[in-house]
């Protein structure tokens, strides 16, 4: 298989195929690169005209023997996976995500803003209850933290966020986070429910919408 | 559009016909400009020259010739370019002018200088910006892993959200409470029955003897009127409090501060 | 990170780290698995206790030197990517990338170049305020995000590239980024103000940034 085209054919001569190393690393580019495995037709049809995918595949299988990932044939196609004896490594890659619900981000949202903040000054700022599971999820994703208690009578716990938090939303200081006029300067501020979000409830969407005429009020400090 | 009584440097070779074809393409252009700075580039180049040698006089008067020429085919001009147009009049004056010593402010020299040198940054903008998008680009030029490898073996929810949800989530919530009906206000009355709400939670901490004010609730002690009615409230909740003997109060002589603590019921 | 703990550590000599060979495949495999890049916390944190992931990605990286695949660093993270050369191999891999408009390209560009740069500081640059939906766009992208907040009045929010930015467009770092020196040398990226420029007046837009006034405070574990 390897030597198909003699010197003495026209088109190879006039096209003349690259040399196999160079081959080798068409195919490793091509096989990295693709979305599901690729067969030997496939890389003959992709790959410059005189190639000999075979003998490419067969050097690079050679190249990855004993490496963190192999080369391996799946039927009659080929595809780089990872060594089976590390496949324990991979186990993190495994995770399902999912939007945080209305209540959390908005929860967070208001930590973020005024932290630290008690749950009372939450639920204040919101205007509905906020549930211990809401919080709860928030600890756990590790999120939001304890902050100082509260010098005021009853000592509440406040919250406040976390390094996390900070770098999942890739931001350097929680103070960095546009205030309202900013939002609204910057177009962040309008009705479209934000991606992948459920459209809020028509009535709400409604007093929004002529939110926006008035004078932006400020952001201003919990009570 | 040219302006005859300006020399134009390097612009000479410019025929008539072409810069009529020139005048006529900005005009049906217009709304594709970006705002006064693009126009002001995009005419800076009629002058073939580098931006560093340019002469703001002449491109002045080529923006002013564009503006009268706008207003004569009653192209509607939005308010920046006019601005643009009374300030580069201005400039003009200035740098047409010999120097008034008793006038303060910027010289008109200045005054160019700063515009030539803003035509240069936006240039150099667009240009990076055009070598920018020229580079090896994912997805275009360079591939990342097309198959990504997942073992299933542990599957764990995990909860994220952008950026913009948060900002979006705190927006829709402070803009909502700037709207509150008014009837749902709070009036400046505190009910016992709130007072005594307010105060079984806080009472539950406060071991010590704590001052009755301190437990008045927030926004309350300011305003006068909000500040009797709370006070009063708070007291008839704590002498509540008291009869339940769950706490004690004490006070050590006529209008000293009243004080409360926390009864243990194994006292 | 890089020197292991001897053998009179005991739990060194308990749980030994592999040998670096054996941490190359790893991080080999690690890296190939994943189609964005891997920052090299994320590899300690993965890689046995002990490895020391900086000099396996080192000696990677030579190993794929001139390979139809190349190991690249993007800030702190690293990735493998095919080698450019190579692109016209992969015209079926090529995903229709979403037409950025001018406005959003030079406004990327300001940003990259200028960063950390204000709303305000991108509109006079470009001479033209920046539209509606413009930053918004580039946020979703995830090609800039929110740098710290300028100190000067008002404390506008500034934005930067990110990781994402640098990755899409071959970058290593935003130092790397074409023409930047020339442009340092020449001046254009000196803040300069129009002459006769009162210096800018406090905004009353402050009320957020007042909110964080207070150093934050420590958080301490609730009792």
């Amino acid at each position: 298989m390897t030597d198909r085209d003699g010197p003495s054919d026209r088109d190879a001569s006039l096209f003349a195929a690259p040399p196999l190393g160079e081959q080798e690393r068409m195919v490793e580019a091509v096989l990295f690169a693709s979305a599901s495995p690729v067969s030997l037709k496939e890389l003959f049809g992709r790959l410059p005209h005189g190639s000999d995918p075979a003998a490419a595949v067969e050097n690079l299988q050679r190249r990855y023997d004993g490496r963190g990932v192999r080369l391996v044939k799946i039927g009659d196609a080929y595809a780089f996976r990872t060594a089976p004896d590390l496949a324990f490594l991979m186990s993190r890659e495994t995770v399902e995500t999912r939007k945080l619900s209305r209540a959390a981000i908005e929860t967070l949202a208001i930590i973020a803003y005024h932290q630290p903040v008690t749950r009372a000054e939450i639920e204040e700022i919101r205007g509905v209850g906020v549930s211990r599971g809401t919080i709860d999820q928030l600890l756990e994703m590790d999120w939001i933290r304890l902050g100082r208690r509260r010098m005021t009578p009853g000592r509440p716990v406040t919250f406040v966020v976390t390094e996390t938090f900070l770098d999942h939303f890739s931001l350097e200081s929680a103070r960095d986070l546009p205030g309202l006029k900013e939002l609204r300067a910057a177009g962040l501020l309008d009705n479209r429910p934000p991606p992948g979000a459920e459209p809020p409830e028509p009535s709400e969407n409604d007093t929004q919408s002529e939110l926006f005429d008035p004078p932006p009020p400020e952001g201003e400090p919990a009570p | 559009m040219t302006d005859p009584d300006l020399p134009q440097p390097g612009g000479g070779n410019v025929t008539s016909l072409e810069a009529r074809l020139a005048a006529e393409a900005l005009i049906v252009d217009v709304d594709g400009f970006e705002g006064p700075l693009d126009l002001l580039l995009t005419l800076s180049r009629t002058q073939k020259v580098d931006l560093r040698r340019i002469s703001v006089l002449a491109l002045a008067e080529q923006y002013l010739a564009f503006v009268d020429q706008a207003k004569e085919l009653r192209i509607e001009l939005a308010a920046d370019y006019l601005v643009m147009a009374a300030w580069l009049a201005f400039l003009k004056s200035r740098l047409l002018l010999p120097p008034d010593p008793k006038d303060e402010g910027p010289s008109g020299e200045d005054m160019a200088a700063h515009l030539a040198f803003q035509l240069e940054r936006l240039e150099a903008m667009r240009d990076v910006a055009a070598k920018l998008m020229g580079r090896d680009r994912l997805g275009r030029d360079v591939f990342a892993r097309g198959e990504e490898e997942s073992v299933a073996r542990v599957r764990r929810t995990r909860f994220t959200a952008s950026l913009l949800d948060l900002m979006q989530a705190y927006a829709r919530i402070r803009t909502k409470d700037e709207f509150r009906p008014f009837v749902l206000d709070r009036g400046p009355i505190l009910s016992m029955e709130e007072a005594l709400a307010r105060l079984r939670p806080l009472i539950a901490f406060a071991g010590d003897w704590t001052d009755l004010s301190a437990y008045l609730p927030d926004g309350w002690q300011t305003d006068p009127a909000r500040r009797r009615s709370a006070m009063a409230a708070t007291f008839a909740a704590s002498l509540e409090l008291v009869k339940r003997g769950q706490a004690e109060i004490q006070q050590s002589e006529t209008f000293a501060p009243i004080r409360l603590r926390r009864k243990d019921p194994h006292d």
